[in-house]
């Protein structure tokens, strides 16, 4: 008979077959580069990003500044690594955050229907008639520019896409026998809901969570573009673009805006192939 | 009036024109070879309707199709007569008589008369944000009861054919430059609209004034065409017409290079005219023009900046000229005052200069006994990319001091934040003044700082000479009584002066000839536009 | 023999390749329709049932290859070798729905939601008929008119939701049919359906055989509906044939351990309730990870050393062959033409 | 069909008057102030006169009387002012809308099609090398953020090649079309780029799900040809979803618009929007909000009204 | 021997709203379950057959408390306390009551969490039902292991590692170790394979007979209801039509639906008439059941009386425990 399979083989073996996703791979090794680089970013370079250095304006790239500089003479790569930093952790933390808020209201809407899931589904209707970036725009016009803000701000526009997900699971799953059957002996619902069903419903979540961090690093760079962002003072890579509002910086001083919009490229590309990879692993249809 | 012109550098609207790289049809050429092309540096202008031509910095068209009773040269000191033929000054300077040109027409063809220069001065007595008028009129006899509505008639406003006689309660010097930079406006057509609501009245969608040109055609938020009023009561213009286009900052260069623009006011972006003045054919001019970047600090709110040594040593640690040179290419100055040296009357030479050195910053901030763990709250609330660019440039040497920094930028009930709620401990501020006496306003006893975020620091000394100055109308004991406030500003550093900016002006003197006067673009100024002229 | 062969299967053998893994989803499989004959296979789900039936007609999934063996359509005496035909190619086509028509397990997912049913069935008329569309719809009505729907003019408009699983099972019949095929192959035809709806439905199929003279390959796991409905029996098991005869022959007198467990295992009515059903044991094995030798093996009551090897094929008379080492002694050698009609190998 | 578009219709109603209460309610939740972006704060005066400045905007009345008096004006099609600059909301409205439907247009056309085209492509022979192209683009598309390719495009095409116009809509002189489509094709193309891939993705993936289904088997069963079974038996399935998804992609058509608005100098809704949300200019705001949740909305009903068409399930349902 | 009822069912109806539009409008009711009553007796085997829709799964949740009756009653009678009417207890009693009762589902691949292990299955209802500390429990579920021909090393593996007849082996185990009186085996072996069905058969008849379970056995199969079953209740649309012994039912059934249900069962039995008794027409939507005997649209002997007349299920004559639901079989009165 077959060895005892415990949760960590199950975890191997999905790693096994992830491996064989060869553009998954890919995708995780940007992910992992470009995070490790922006986490150690003080490994990787001297400069710090806010270190004005009047006499060095405008510098193209050189051995010295390894993407140049920019307006105020800071090191382009070294804010890229440090705006890295923080708009990783925004589009993180904001998918995290829809990705609770979807979960929690799509279970208990998916799960008692009724007057809550109906209430909750016109909710989601009105918010998903507002395009996010305006909802975003108009929060951040009341809330004020903040990191913090932004990352309730894209959880509190963004769960739609999770409350979908896990309500259509719930949906489906509460009627699973295996439901019916915790109830059948009298568990409790919420035992049932979180216990139960949720981690039955979670995995596509994840790749959820994966696809959605791409689209709030997205989100972040343009906010920042326009300047609308965090508060332009800290180092982002939307607030590194905001300077490319200007056409002159368009075209005299292309490393101000070409190298920090190729890095958030390039991660939002890695992310994506992950998360296509990690639902190609979970639903092979898709 | 003067301006926040810093808000409006990061204007989206934007519009058309016409890159480099367009070279298309013929009607367009045409209409351009025959119109003189004029941008609209100032970047608001009719973006969706006209702005009523007495709040703060509304159009830049305004000068060109509308007119005041006087007009000042373009020093913004000494002034002449305009719609009024001639103006006469009591000797107690408390009554300031009119005569008006016989025969004005407005552009409708309606004659201009007395009524409308009542009318004109009641209704922006009410009207909310004439900014323009402020200080000014309340000095007119009668302005508390007819603002509040006890009375229907301005008391010190009094008509007599073609003459228009106001009476003041109290002497106030720059009087005649106020009431050269307020535009009467047509009571004919405005004369029924509700006060609070003029903005809203479809006049606005297409102004008529009495000045030299008239509006023929607007797109908003693209341009304006103007052509020569034929009933002009003065010199009939050389420029028939003139093509007024909306044109972001990003666009104006581009649209140099293509020729496309024979004048452009109000350059203030240091990259762009450095890149103007090098097309052939261009050139920049330095406008006589106040434009301050400073930090107020909050006196009452922090403790933190109650030792002048503070103050001071901020200012040490700051090494403004390099910021200058570097960043700004010469086009600014170092500031020690709030008059720049270019008015040479006013500018005081001899106030206090505080100089890079880190090494006295330190110095001064120990003994202040200044605690260093605490972060200095520096807060702006313009949201460009050149204040963010300067914000971080002051963090940097702040910290290389080793204070630290929180840069926070204000957004909503600006005046909630600013003046009440007030927590930050210096606060930048960039704002252009029409005359020395503008720029050093906010030292003067009915400043919203000094009600409130300055409160309990009484001085005095600047008030007497504050109230002294408004009423003087002597251009020498002006000149002497702005200097010596502005000293005791450098000495008590309420306000840590940064640097002034220059302003510029862009003509194509390959195709266009001006009179050669160039003013603050803010304010209304002879500019001789019947004298400018399209060559070939 | 005086039945006349119409569609022969030698050798097939089909498999899966999906990453490394590779499933021999029919292995070997050879069997012969005879004309206006039922042929029955029985066996439990995943045994291959349905994929040897694709593969007759090559609509098998992406993933899915005939790797060996053939298949021989013969009409009039003519031999088309299915086998080495393009996939999707003319001629493969023309042998689909005009020679060979299929009806499947689940009449409420094989009909296409968006499509009216005589949109559907009249596709299938035009598409090996050169008739005016005009004429095809009147076809098409004949057949549903047939087959009990009422109305059958009117409701052709009907989309396929608006049917119940009998009627659109029907109508699945009815696509199949209307090209008058010599072979209907049909895939578990009433297992998603009541049994009140399963019986009517096994009686219409019944009537078509004898008013067209239709072929029947019928695929079910019920033994009471081969019984009922087959002519000559398969059962298959892992992917390979393990007992071939007539039905009667296959089902009275079972020779192969799983058949004979297979018809003891299911309660019939009217049996003694004391009586303890025969309980298989264990369960079918993974298809990717088959034992060497008999695939049955491992649930066999009788399973011998010699089981390690797959055994070969005994004929133990009238066309009843099995593939177990219980009957290697019991064969009957009539090899009349020489030729013994090898099954396995 | 008729009933069950009306029916949609009713349904939306709650959801139309929700959302205009949720604007309104969460524009009043803002701290800010329109009069600051009038006159600069350092500039104001101890005696200015804030409360006549709020009776002119009307800010002190009771929430529900500005609500209902708002909303009341809203039907009447009166869509007030704007705090900034005075201007006729309804005339700016008027003046930015065709410029944005312009745009957002011809990138929705643009994209629909060849992003439907490809995906098609694509998922005929999956796993090939037209497909992994295929599907890099995808991948592509979905995660370069717009502006960034948007300057990308304008340092290529429009400063070195100078193919094209930096940016803007129209010029004095130019009236036609045809005068500046040459202003268009950048923009459109650029914020159509990611939804055209997302639709590919969406539609290839939508492709291989139906081309599993059973009813496809039975087509094949039929004899018919491969390029009928896709085209006839799958696509119209497989749509569905994508139109569904054109539907959920339209507020980020919107979101796209405005930064693409922007990029190009484009004169339309996006650049007044982020000009009212810089200028807490609430009607403004609130107004355009609405409209674009509305026109989202009808969007929405249209996209019933397609499935509907497409699938007969629903129309009778 | 005097029997002892265990469980009593009256007049028990559950009706679900059928919900359209956007504010959810009520427009008409499902009615899956339509006055059915019946009892059942201590130790037998309760058997409902019927066509897919009928109400069976309904039923069998309402008798487990998954579904609430819209109304009727059900009595309990519970070894300790005595006879309960089981919908109106409180929440604590009826907590004591699903311990009592306790449901084997069709589906053995969804009955299983898949995300949790099998031991972790059984321990869950345990837990709830405080029955026994970690060690203990962990006895209990050693015990049915074995007790289900399971070896018990593979209590620790995940649901997907056993194949179907395995599941609702453990399926069946974990009703159990809560130690219910009795079972409702909803279809449990419909989705299984032929080849296995007989281990999970025969298990329950084991079970039985070790524990004194008391069975309601529901399938569509009237064989396998047949052999498991000692007293059979045949429903249509919601209803019982008719209601006998076991081998009394397939040979003397009285009602035409049951006539025609047993003949359409196929059987490998080639001595029996095939199919002589072709139903006509499809089971009637349950949210407008036909007026009458909702039977009369499909009967061949359907009378005019049959289209206005609701039967009701009442004794055969000259037979005990036979009840049918026709106007064409002589009934007794009671
Ligand atoms: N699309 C597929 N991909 C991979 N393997 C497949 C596929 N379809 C079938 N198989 C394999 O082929 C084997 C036989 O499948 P098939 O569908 O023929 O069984 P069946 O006898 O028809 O079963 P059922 O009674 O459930 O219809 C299965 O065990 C499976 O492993
Ligand atoms: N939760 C529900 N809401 C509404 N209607 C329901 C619900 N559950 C079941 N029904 C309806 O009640 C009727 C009876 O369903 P039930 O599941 O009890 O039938 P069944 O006899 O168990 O059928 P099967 O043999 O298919 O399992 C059906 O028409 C069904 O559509
Ligand atoms: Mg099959
Ligand atoms: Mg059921
Ligand atoms: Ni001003």
């Amino acid at each position: 008979m077959k060895s005892v399979t415990t949760r960590s083989s199950i975890v191997q073996k999905q790693w096994s077959n992830l491996k064989r996703n060869r553009l998954a791979v890919f995708g995780l090794f940007i992910i992992v580069v470009l995070g490790l680089a922006t986490i150690f970013a003080d490994l990787l370079t001297s400069y710090s990003p806010n270190g004005v250095d009047l006499s060095n304006r405008v510098q193209p790239p050189s051995t010295e500044h390894f993407l140049g500089t920019d307006k105020l003479g800071r090191d382009v790569f070294s804010r890229v690594l440090y705006g890295g930093r923080l708009s990783i952790t925004i589009g993180l933390c904001g998918a995290l955050g829809a990705a609770f808020l979807g979960v929690i209201f799509g279970s208990i809407g998916g799960y008692f229907g009724g007057w809550v899931d109906r209430i909750l589904l016109r909710l989601s209707e009105v918010v998903m008639s507002f395009p996010a970036l305006v909802l975003i725009m108009i929060f951040i016009a009341i809330f004020g520019q903040d990191v913090f803000n932004l990352i309730i701000v894209f959880a509190v526009t963004g769960w739609i896409g999770e409350y979908r997900l896990v309500r259509g699971r719930f949906l489906s799953l509460k009627n699973e026998y295996f439901v019916e059957s915790c109830r059948a002996y009298g568990m409790s619902n919420l035992r049932i809901i979180f216990g139960q069903i949720l981690p039955n419903a979670i995995t596509p979540v994840i790749v959820s969570v994966t696809l959605a961090t791409a689209l709030y690093v997205i989100a972040e760079a343009g906010l920042g573009y326009l300047g609308l962002g965090v508060p332009p003072t800290t180092p982002t890579w939307g607030n590194i673009l905001n300077s490319a509002q200007s056409i002159d910086v368009v075209r005299e001083y292309w490393w101000l805006w070409l190298f920090p919009g190729s890095v958030i490229s390039l991660f939002v590309l890695g992310v994506n192939t992950f998360g296509d990879g990690l639902r190609d692993l979970i639903d092979p249809n898709q | 009036a003067c301006s926040n012109d810093e808000k409006v550098t990061n204007e989206t609207d934007s519009l058309d024109n016409e890159s480099s790289n367009d070279n298309s049809n013929d009607a367009k050429t045409e209409a351009s070879n025959e119109a003189l092309l004029v941008g609209d540096g100032n970047g608001e202008v009719f973006g969706e309707t006209f702005r009523t031509f007495w709040v703060d910095n509304p159009n830049g068209i305004e000068y060109w199709i509308n007119r005041g009773l006087l007009k000042r040269d373009a020093d913004m000191k000494n002034v002449h007569e305009d719609l009024a033929a001639k103006y006469e000054v009591s000797d107690d300077e408390l009554t300031y008589t009119f005569t008006l040109k016989d025969v004005v027409k407005w552009h409708d063809g309606e004659e201009f008369t007395a009524e409308d220069v009542k009318w004109s001065i009641e209704t922006a007595i009410k009207f909310p944000t004439a900014v323009d008028t402020w200080y000014a009129f309340d000095a007119i006899k009668g302005y508390e009861a007819y603002k509040e509505g006890e009375v229907d008639n301005l008391e010190g406003v009094k008509i007599k054919g073609n003459t228009v006689s106001i009476e003041l309660r109290y002497p106030y010097g720059m009087f005649l430059q106020k009431i050269s930079n307020f535009d009467i406006l047509p009571k004919h057509l405005l004369g029924d609209a509700d006060i609070v609501k003029l903005q809203q009245d479809p006049y606005w969608k297409k102004p008529i004034g009495t000045g030299p040109y008239k509006i023929t055609e607007v797109k908003f938020g693209e341009y304006a065409v103007l052509e020569a009023f034929e009933d002009y009561d003065g010199p009939e213009p050389n420029v028939k017409k003139v093509l007024y286009q909306r044109i972001p900052e990003g666009k104006v260069l581009p649209k140099i290079q293509a020729k496309e623009l024979d004048y452009i006011g109000a350059l203030r972006n240091v990259d762009l005219v450095d890149q103007i003045s090098k097309v052939p054919g261009y050139k920049v001019h330095k406008v006589p023009q106040i434009y301050n970047r400073y930090f107020m600090v909050n006196m009452k709110g922090s403790q933190k900046l109650e030792d002048i040594k503070v103050r001071q040593a901020i200012l040490h640690a700051i090494d403004r000229k390099t910021i200058v040179e570097e960043t700004f290419k010469g086009q600014a100055e170092v500031a020690d005052g709030h008059v720049p040296p270019s008015f040479a009357d006013e500018h005081n030479k001899n106030i206090e200069k505080y100089e890079y050195d880190p090494d006295k910053a330190v110095e001064l901030l120990e003994e202040a006994g200044f605690d260093f763990s605490q972060p200095l709250k520096i807060a702006y609330y313009y949201d460009n990319q050149e204040t963010v660019d300067l914000m971080n440039i002051v963090a940097f040497y702040l910290e290389e001091i080793g204070v630290k920094t929180e840069i926070s930028l204000l957004k909503g009930d600006l005046l909630e934040l600013i003046y009440h709620q007030a927590d930050y401990d210096i606060i930048y501020a960039a704002l252009s003044q029409p005359d020395p006496a503008s720029a050093i306003q906010s030292y003067s006893e009915g400043s919203l700082m000094f009600q409130t975020v300055w409160d309990g620091y009484q001085y005095d000394q600047v008030f007497s000479l504050q109230e002294e100055l408004a009423q003087t109308s002597d251009l020498e004991d002006r000149a002497r009584l702005i200097k010596e406030i502005d000293k005791i500003q450098a000495e008590s550093l309420y306000i840590l002066p940064f640097y002034h900016m220059n302003v510029y002006a862009a003509v194509n003197e390959s195709r266009l000839k001006t009179a050669g006067e160039y003013g603050n673009e803010w304010v209304d100024y002879k500019r001789h536009l019947e004298n400018w002229q399209l060559k070939n | 023999m005086s039945e006349q062969t119409i569609l022969k299967v030698k050798n097939l053998q089909t498999q899966f390749t999906s990453g490394n893994k590779t499933v021999n989803a029919v292995n070997n499989v050879s069997f012969s329709l005879k004309s206006k004959k039922t042929l029955g296979i029985v066996g439990e789900s995943g045994c291959g049932k349905s994929v040897t039936v694709h593969s007759i007609t090559q609509l098998l999934p992406p993933l899915g290859k005939i790797t060996d063996g053939k298949v021989t359509y013969i009409k009039n005496g003519n031999e088309i070798e299915l086998s080495g035909l393009k996939k999707q190619g003319r001629q493969m086509r023309s042998i689909r729905g005009k020679e060979i028509g299929m009806i499947f397990q689940d009449p409420n997912t094989s009909l296409n939601p968006v499509y009216t049913i005589g949109n559907q069935i009249v596709e299938n008329i035009l598409q090996h008929e050169k008739i005016t569309k005009k004429h095809a719809i009147e076809k098409a009505a004949d057949m549903l008119n047939s087959l009990g729907i009422p109305m059958a003019h009117t409701r052709m408009n009907d989309y396929p939701h608006q049917f119940s699983g009998g009627m659109k099972q029907r109508v699945g019949i009815a696509m199949a049919m209307v090209s008058n095929p010599s072979i209907l192959i049909a895939d578990e035809p009433t297992t998603a359906l009541d049994v009140t709806i399963q019986s009517q439905i096994l009686e219409l199929m019944k009537r078509i055989q004898e008013d067209y003279g239709t072929s029947i390959i019928f695929i079910t796991h019920n033994l009471g509906i081969v019984a009922n409905m087959a002519d000559e029996l398969a059962v298959m098991y892992m992917g390979k044939i393990v007992e071939y005869g007539s039905t009667r022959q296959v089902l009275t007198s079972p020779k192969h351990p799983y058949t004979e467990a297979l018809l003891q295992s299911v309660p019939f009515v009217g049996m003694d309730k004391e009586k303890r059903l025969k309980s298989i044991k264990g369960s079918t094995p993974d298809p990717s990870s088959l034992p060497e030798g008999c695939s049955f093996a491992s649930r066999c009551e009788f399973a011998t050393e010699e089981c390690k090897v797959f055994p070969n094929e005994f004929h133990l008379g009238d066309g009843h062959h099995v593939k177990c080492w219980l009957y290697k002694d019991k064969e009957v050698s009539i090899k009349k033409d020489g030729k013994r009609d090898k099954i396995g190998n | 069909m008729l009933s069950y578009f009306i029916k949609r219709l009713l349904a939306v109603i709650p959801i139309l008057v929700l959302t205009s209460i949720i604007v309104f309610a969460g524009l009043q939740l803002a701290p800010g102030d329109p009069l600051t972006h009038l006159i600069d704060p350092m500039e104001m005066t101890a005696d200015f006169d804030r409360e006549a400045l709020e009776e002119e905007y009307g800010l002190n009345d009771p929430i529900y009387v500005q609500y209902f008096s708002w909303a009341g004006s809203l039907i009447q099609g009166e869509l007030g002012y704007s705090l900034v600059n005075g201007a006729k909301i309804s005339d700016v409205i008027f003046r930015r809308l065709p410029a944005t439907f312009e745009l957002a247009g011809a990138a929705l056309f643009i994209s629909s099609i060849l992003g439907i085209l490809l995906g098609l492509i694509s998922s005929i022979k999956p796993n090939s090398s037209i497909d992994y192209f295929g599907q890099g683009f995808g991948v592509l598309g979905v995660s370069i953020p717009d502006f960034f390719l948007g300057i990308c495009a304008i340092q290529i095409f429009a400063v070195t090649l100078g193919w094209f116009p930096v940016g803007g809509r129209l010029e004095y002189g130019t009236e036609g079309f045809l005068d500046r489509a040459d202003h268009l094709i950048m923009p459109a193309l650029i914020l159509g780029f990611s939804l055209t891939a997302a639709v590919m993705r969406f539609t290839r993936g939508s492709m291989l799900d139906i081309l599993n289904k059973d009813y496809i088997k039975t087509a094949r069963s039929k004899g018919i040809p491969e390029r009928v079974v896709y085209a006839k038996h799958a696509l119209r399935n497989a749509l569905m979803p994508v139109v569904l998804i054109l539907m959920f992609r339209l507020p980020f058509l919107v979101g796209g618009t405005i930064v693409i608005e922007r990029v190009f100098n484009w004169p339309g809704m996006g650049s007044m929007i982020i000009e009212a949300v810089t200028g807490n200019d609430y009607p403004v705001i609130m107004v355009t909000t609405l409209l674009v949740s509305y026109v989202i909305l009808l969007a929405s009903l249209l996209v019933d009204l397609i499935t509907a068409l497409l699938d007969p399930r629903v129309r009778f349902e | 021997m005097e029997k002892e009822i265990k469980l009593e069912i009256k007049e028990l109806k559950k009706y679900y709203p059928v919900l359209k539009g956007a504010f959810k409008k009520v427009v008409g009711q499902v009615k899956a379950v339509d006055g059915v009553s019946f009892s059942v007796n201590k130790g037998e085997t309760f058997g409902i057959v019927g066509e897919s829709g009928c109400g069976k799964t309904t039923l069998g949740k309402c008798l487990v408390n998954l579904q609430n009756p819209s109304s009727g009653e059900l009595l309990y009678n519970d070894t300790e306390t005595g006879v309960k009417n089981a919908l109106n207890l409180s929440k604590k009693e009826s907590f004591k009551m699903r311990k009592k009762i306790q449901i084997v589902f069709q589906d053995p691949y969804s009955s299983l969490n898949p995300l949790k292990t099998v031991y972790s299955a059984f321990e869950e209802p345990l837990k709830i039902h405080k029955m026994g500390d970690k060690s203990k429990r962990k006895k209990i579920i050693t015990e049915i292991f074995e007790l289900i021909n399971l070896k018990p090393e593979f209590m620790h593996r995940y649901p997907h590692e056993f194949s179907g007849g395995q599941r609702q082996r453990i399926c069946i185990a974990r009703a159990l170790c809560i130690e219910p009186e009795i079972i409702i085996c909803d279809e449990p072996v419909s989705s299984l394979d032929v080849s296995v069905q007989a281990q999970i058969l025969n298990l329950l008849k084991d079970l039985q007979e070790q524990k004194e379970l008391t069975y309601i056995f529901i399938a569509h199969d009237l064989s396998i209801v047949e052999y498991m079953s000692d007293r059979i209740a045949v429903m249509y649309l919601g209803k019982i039509v008719e209601l006998a012994d076991a081998k009394l039912l397939y040979k003397t059934c009285k009602h035409p639906y049951t006539e025609a249900l047993v003949s359409a069962i196929p059987t490998p039995d080639f001595d029996k008439e095939p199919i002589r008794n072709v139903m006509k027409g499809d089971l009637p939507s349950p949210i407008n059941p036909p007026n009458g005997c909702s039977f009369h649209t499909r009967c061949p002997l359907a009378e005019e009386r049959c289209k206005i007349e609701e039967p009701n299920l009442k004794r055969v004559k000259g037979s005990e425990n036979h009840y049918v639901a026709c106007h064409l079989v002589s009934t007794v009165e009671e």
